[in-house]
């Protein structure tokens, strides 16, 4: 598999012409996907197809965005919204990973707790909100919480999965080097759950931004999920829908970035 | 009567929430006279006034049922087929001013305390500040307002000993006070003066195709109006109960004798331009930037099935 | 006569990072009923050769041929082992058995009756309805042969089917399923990393250079004594010579 | 491993005993905590140290809940939840398999759409919400299609990736048989996928209360998310919490129940 | 001298299903330096016998002495090597290879230099900053066994440590490990299901019954030749004397 030599054989250009243009046609597709979605919405809500105060439309969202930019405005909101997330999202893997371990060392707690983690994984953590807003208040403290709570139990399901599948010949191995518990948990247990701990982030990201954005619509008085709550209220679509979009490429961001860990942290894969 | 069900044709109202506020038409509902003008009512609740436009405006709702700031904005915003209130159902602001002791209540007393309000851009919210404005006092300068927490949860966060004063509708005021949380002080409604503060629309074609629904429809609600006025607060809440599964009749009784006491329901369907500019003024004052211009009322509000009703009904 | 012929072969593999050569310029021809065996160094391109021999993978340059025919995709000619048995662990041994005939909708009395057949002269019959995890690994790689007999290809591909099996175990199977195959009559390459394996199976054993594969030698497989079998030949003094001319041909050492 | 005799050594029945023993403890302990957790619950409620007002009290829910089974209305609630999560559930697995299947399929899709379904699942559906609402109307319908929306791109994810782990060697046995492409998905993919689609099965009963919850917050007349709603709107902590204890319990059955499908579908495994 | 002395050793395993007996009352004395090579049915109890031995299974009944002390808990005197290598993936060799040292907080200069010494004498100096999946089957367990050998322990346990290697590897690999053994002089029980494996190997060789694992012959192993090594005592004349003895021994069948 390693180069061989660097000049290729005919045939060899020819594959990774292919291979190219295979590629370039994926992302061609995915642009024009892009840009048909956003033309065609464009295009029927000019012509009343649509109804534009129903799902507003691209030219006026960005008019709006600017409008929000030269507000200076624009940015702190987003800013807001991803900070919460990030802080919700390192706590609710931190937190959860914190779980997961003691109930790996404690077997006997794992098992009384498995039904009730079930059940609160079940539960729309979102009936929760009024609660927490008065245990913790109405900052951002309440916000992060909500977002934690919705991240929080998948975290520890999977990563306690992840820990009780780590190869039973490899922990063998280190109680023959005479290991303490806490040193299995560390050489083997942790290191080898790395990647399921990646995958869980990644659902993670997506479940801290849900929790985020509930937390907005429930206490907050900026970020993203203000301005869905406030558009409604004052009738500005457009504001509603711009804040939706810049959450998805937020949310996009945030999943990339992670993605990219995996590459970091896994460089041993391959 | 099987005969006559069959010809009751189905009406589809959208309500912005559930609400003992708006008993009239419950009462309408419940008491048959929908059904005695041949409609049947599908009634569904929107959460958020933005929600029930947006059911009207997407045709899942043939009626909406929120505070009229929704219509006007609509208007401004340029849409052809712009939404038209035809019937008014209550005229004041339904909520009330909920402190931690009993008190000679003066509004300029709220210099330097905190209350919890409503959301911002809202109706309530707005409402409260330009009372307070009329006091004399500046929104966020003499007065603090928290505004950041979600309808459903103000009440617990006063409760758990946030704020001054909390802003409240009911039943929760009510339960509130019961519980020993607090003291109703003041009736926002009272002190804001009558304004439009919920209201039946339809979009101008609709009413333009259906003048006969939107007849039998006011004649209704008026009816409901009527019969309210005439019943006493536990009739009242005997006949509405069923919308409220798991209330307290009592409860219910205390709150309608309040609404009923302090003038809250229209005692007819006509919605008058002098109160919906009221309502201008209040978002105006609130923000200039929500209301640049004052659409005219002749082409948002029609009073014209209302006045029928009014005259056909006795 | 002729069954198999493989022509110049030349296979290069393409990944973005570069090419592979695994096979250049291999020709092979196979007699009727012949049971061959291939040898080489791990990853020099013998399995490569099964899947083009078996219309998996088309050859860069050259050509397969079965009798006379060429290959371009998979034929029913063909039964293609695997190191794994690749039983279905969702399904008895019995369902696995006639997956072949299940895809290509010969699910017939007859073929059903030949089946039942092998099962029971192979010592499966009682466990037909069994799930493959409830065998033993011997047990299981029988099963997967006679899964691939059902079908009743003229030519066996076998690639390494019995390294997944313990040391004796493997003796013993290699013994049935020589047993199985010479019964059967059936023409055979099979690859193997086990010298003793390849000569106490095979009639000729073909040893590969390093990748790209290309043919070092053909060794011809002859044994003095009689009534051949796998286990019996390992003592026949033939036997050491072929292991010692098979062995420095591979020239192994490890690095 | 057989039961080798009918009759055990003395060693192996302090063995079962134990064993057992330990299982009660578990289980008298999971008991436990439930019980302490209303005792004190309803101590503290009552001698105000925590606020029956905020928190609500197990007796006044009990109190709750009689009324609501005398009204007869309990179980009209129960019943319109379950039958929106089952059919939101049911849907979620049905249409994320086929969707998984098309993309399996279709490996150009599958990559052209890779983005977007990224982005679609980190995406906080519950902004999508009021979309959903004018487009489906204010129906069961619009709750499913909540539902189905936050349920639907994790089962497409996590059954496309089950169908990509796939053994390729058994997908080339298939192809020695000259088994077509749908053969092939019927004979290999399917069947070895089964074990991935009752795991995403599992998760799914979560999202799917979650997502029929949030649906009825946004639409309902009735329905557990609508008792939630609407006692929050009228200040009823009683109401809100009976809710979500009775949610609590359904959740945990339905999980029950998937649970025991895998009992069901992979009795090959032991 | 007796290095270690297993007595009376019986190891019932329980399950809710019912109880297994995989040893039964198994004595063994080992000289110190001797190499001991077990082999038996699959399933017999060998790897039990081994974990009973390294002190992670208590046995039902019995004991074991290492230098005349028993054995209650893993000993720094034993060390263990699995059929597979276990080295850790997201490790270096050079990592994987100080695990242990590093565990029982002994990384000083001294075992380093030992370590570096021994890397270079097993041909893995230049791979030392490689992850496992760079290194060839050979090499891993080569890896693996100088990860065992760090600790400096006097006994070895070697499960079936070739196993998993190609077949030309393992003779290769055999011939390695053997001659590292030996130079360090340490006295070893491996576990094989390979019977030329454990005659090249052994000085004794043990052969178990089916489960529950008794012993039921030891055999000896002398050869005339000089300079033994495992690949040269394959030619050597008592060598097939040998494998026909234990093969009637282990008595294989496979049904
Ligand atoms: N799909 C593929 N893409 C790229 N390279 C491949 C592919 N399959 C095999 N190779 C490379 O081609 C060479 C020959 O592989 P092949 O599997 O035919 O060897 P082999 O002789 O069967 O090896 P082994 O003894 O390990 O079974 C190897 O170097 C391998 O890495
Ligand atoms: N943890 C366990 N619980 C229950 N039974 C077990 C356990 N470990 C092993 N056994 C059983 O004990 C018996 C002996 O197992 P062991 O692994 O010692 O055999 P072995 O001789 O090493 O086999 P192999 O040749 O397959 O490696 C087997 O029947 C096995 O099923
Ligand atoms: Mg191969
Ligand atoms: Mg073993």
């Amino acid at each position: 598999m390693l180069n061989e030599a660097k000049v290729f054989s005919k045939e060899h250009e020819i594959y990774i012409k292919s291979v190219k243009r295979k590629k370039m046609l994926i992302f061609f597709t995915q642009i024009s996907i892009l840009i048909i979605f956003f033309a065609l919405w464009e295009i029927l809500a000019k012509f009343k197809i649509i109804d534009p105060f129903l799902v507003s439309q691209p030219s006026r969202m960005i008019k709006f965005l600017i409008k929000l930019y030269n507000n200076g405005e624009l940015f702190k909101h987003i800013f807001v919204t991803c900070y919460e997330t990030i802080i919700g999202f390192v706590l609710g893997t931190v937190i959860g990973t914190i779980i997961a371990i003691i109930l790996w060392w404690w077997d006997f707690l794992s098992k009384v707790l498995e039904p009730y983690l079930v059940v609160l994984n079940a539960l729309p953590k979102i009936a929760l909100g009024p609660i927490i807003v008065f245990w913790v208040g109405n900052g951002k403290t309440a916000i992060i919480i909500i977002a934690l709570m919705i991240s929080l139990i998948v975290t520890i399901i999977s990563v306690h999965t992840g820990f009780k599948e780590v190869d039973e010949d490899k922990i063998k191995l280190l109680k023959t080097f005479g290991a303490s518990k806490f040193q299995i948990l560390k050489y083997v247990v942790l290191p080898s759950s790395v990647p399921t701990i990646i995958s869980a982030l990644k659902i993670n990201v997506g479940l801290s931004w849900v929790g985020v954005i509930v937390g907005e619509f429930l206490v907050a008085k900026e970020g993203l999920g203000f301005l869905i709550i406030f558009g409604g209220q004052v009738a500005q679509l457009d504001m509603v829908m711009l804040s939706i979009i810049i959450l998805s490429i937020a949310a996009y961001l945030m999943y990339a970035f992670v993605a990219s860990l995996e590459d970091k942290f896994l460089g041993w894969k391959n | 009567s099987q005969k006559k069900e069959e010809k009751l044709t189905k009406v589809r109202l959208n309500e912005v929430v559930r609400s003992i506020f708006y008993a009239p038409m419950y009462v309408a509902i419940n008491k048959g006279f929908f059904n005695e003008e041949g409609l049947e009512i599908e009634l569904s609740t929107g959460q958020g006034a933005d929600k029930t436009m947006q059911q009207v405006l997407s045709n899942n709702a043939d009626i909406g049922f929120c505070g009229p700031e929704q219509v006007i904005y609509l208007y401004n915003q340029g849409k052809d087929d712009y939404a038209v209130l035809f019937a008014q159902l209550t005229k004041r602001d339904g909520s009330f001013l909920v402190g931690r002791q009993k008190e000679d209540f003066r509004w300029e007393n709220l210099k330097g305390k905190t209350i919890i309000g409503g959301r911002p851009g809202g109706v309530p919210q707005m409402t409260l500040e330009y009372i307070i404005r009329n006091h004399g006092l500046l929104p966020n300068k003499d007065v603090n307002l928290i505004t950041n927490i979600a309808f459903t949860a103000t009440a617990q966060a006063f409760k758990s000993g946030l704020g001054d004063y909390v802003a409240l509708f009911e039943p929760t005021a009510s339960m509130l006070e019961k519980e020993g949380g607090g003291y109703i002080v003041a009736s926002i409604g009272k002190a804001s003066g009558e304004i439009p503060y919920t209201c039946f629309f339809a979009t101008k074609s609709y009413i333009e195709k259906n003048p006969d629904i939107i007849q039998k429809f006011t004649n209704a609600i008026y009816k409901g109006q009527l019969w309210v006025e005439k019943h006493s607060a536990k009739e009242i809440a005997e006949a509405v109960i069923s919308f409220f599964p798991g209330s307290d009749i009592k409860l219910l009784t205390t709150v309608i004798e309040r609404y009923k006491n302090q003038d809250t329901w229209s005692k007819d369907p006509i919605l008058k331009e002098e109160a919906l500019s009221r309502l201008m003024d209040i978002i105006q004052s609130y923000n200039r930037e929500l209301l640049p211009n004052r659409p005219p009322y002749e082409k948002i509000v029609t009073t014209e099935f209302a006045q029928n009703a009014v005259n056909k009904i006795k | 006569m002729i069954k198999l012929k493989a022509e110049n072969i030349s296979v290069i593999y393409h990944t973005l990072d570069g090419e592979t050569e695994a096979i250049k310029n291999l020709s092979l021809e196979v007699e009727e009923g012949e049971f061959i065996c291939l040898v080489g160094p791990s990853g020099c391109g013998k399995s490569t050769f099964l899947n083009v021999v078996a219309g998996l993978i088309k050859p860069s340059k050259g050509k397969v041929y079965i009798d006379n025919e060429e290959i371009t995709k998979p034929s029913n000619k063909i039964g293609y082992m695997f190191q794994k048995d690749h039983l279905f662990e969702w399904r008895t041994i019995y369902k696995n058995i006639i997956l072949g005939l299940e895809i290509q909708n010969k699910l017939n009395d007859e073929n059903l009756k030949k089946l039942e057949y092998m099962l029971d002269k192979y010592g499966l019959l009682s466990f037909k309805n069994y799930y493959p995890r409830q065998l033993s690994g011997g047990m299981r790689q029988r099963a997967a042969l006679i899964r691939t007999l059902a079908l009743n290809p003229d030519i066996l591909l076998l690639d390494e089917p019995l390294t997944a099996l313990d040391y004796q175990t493997r003796l013993v199977v290699a013994d049935d399923i020589y047993k199985i195959i010479k019964n059967e009559g059936k023409t055979v390459i099979m690859v193997t990393h086990d010298i003793s394996e390849a000569i106490s199976l095979s009639d000729r054993v073909v040893i590969l250079s390093k990748r790209p594969a290309q043919i070092k030698n053909i060794l011809k497989i002859n044994f003095s004594i009689k009534d051949r079998t796998p286990i019996k030949v390992r003592e026949a003094p033939e036997f050491k010579d072929y292991f010692n001319i098979i062995w420095k041909e591979l020239d192994i050492h490890v690095e």
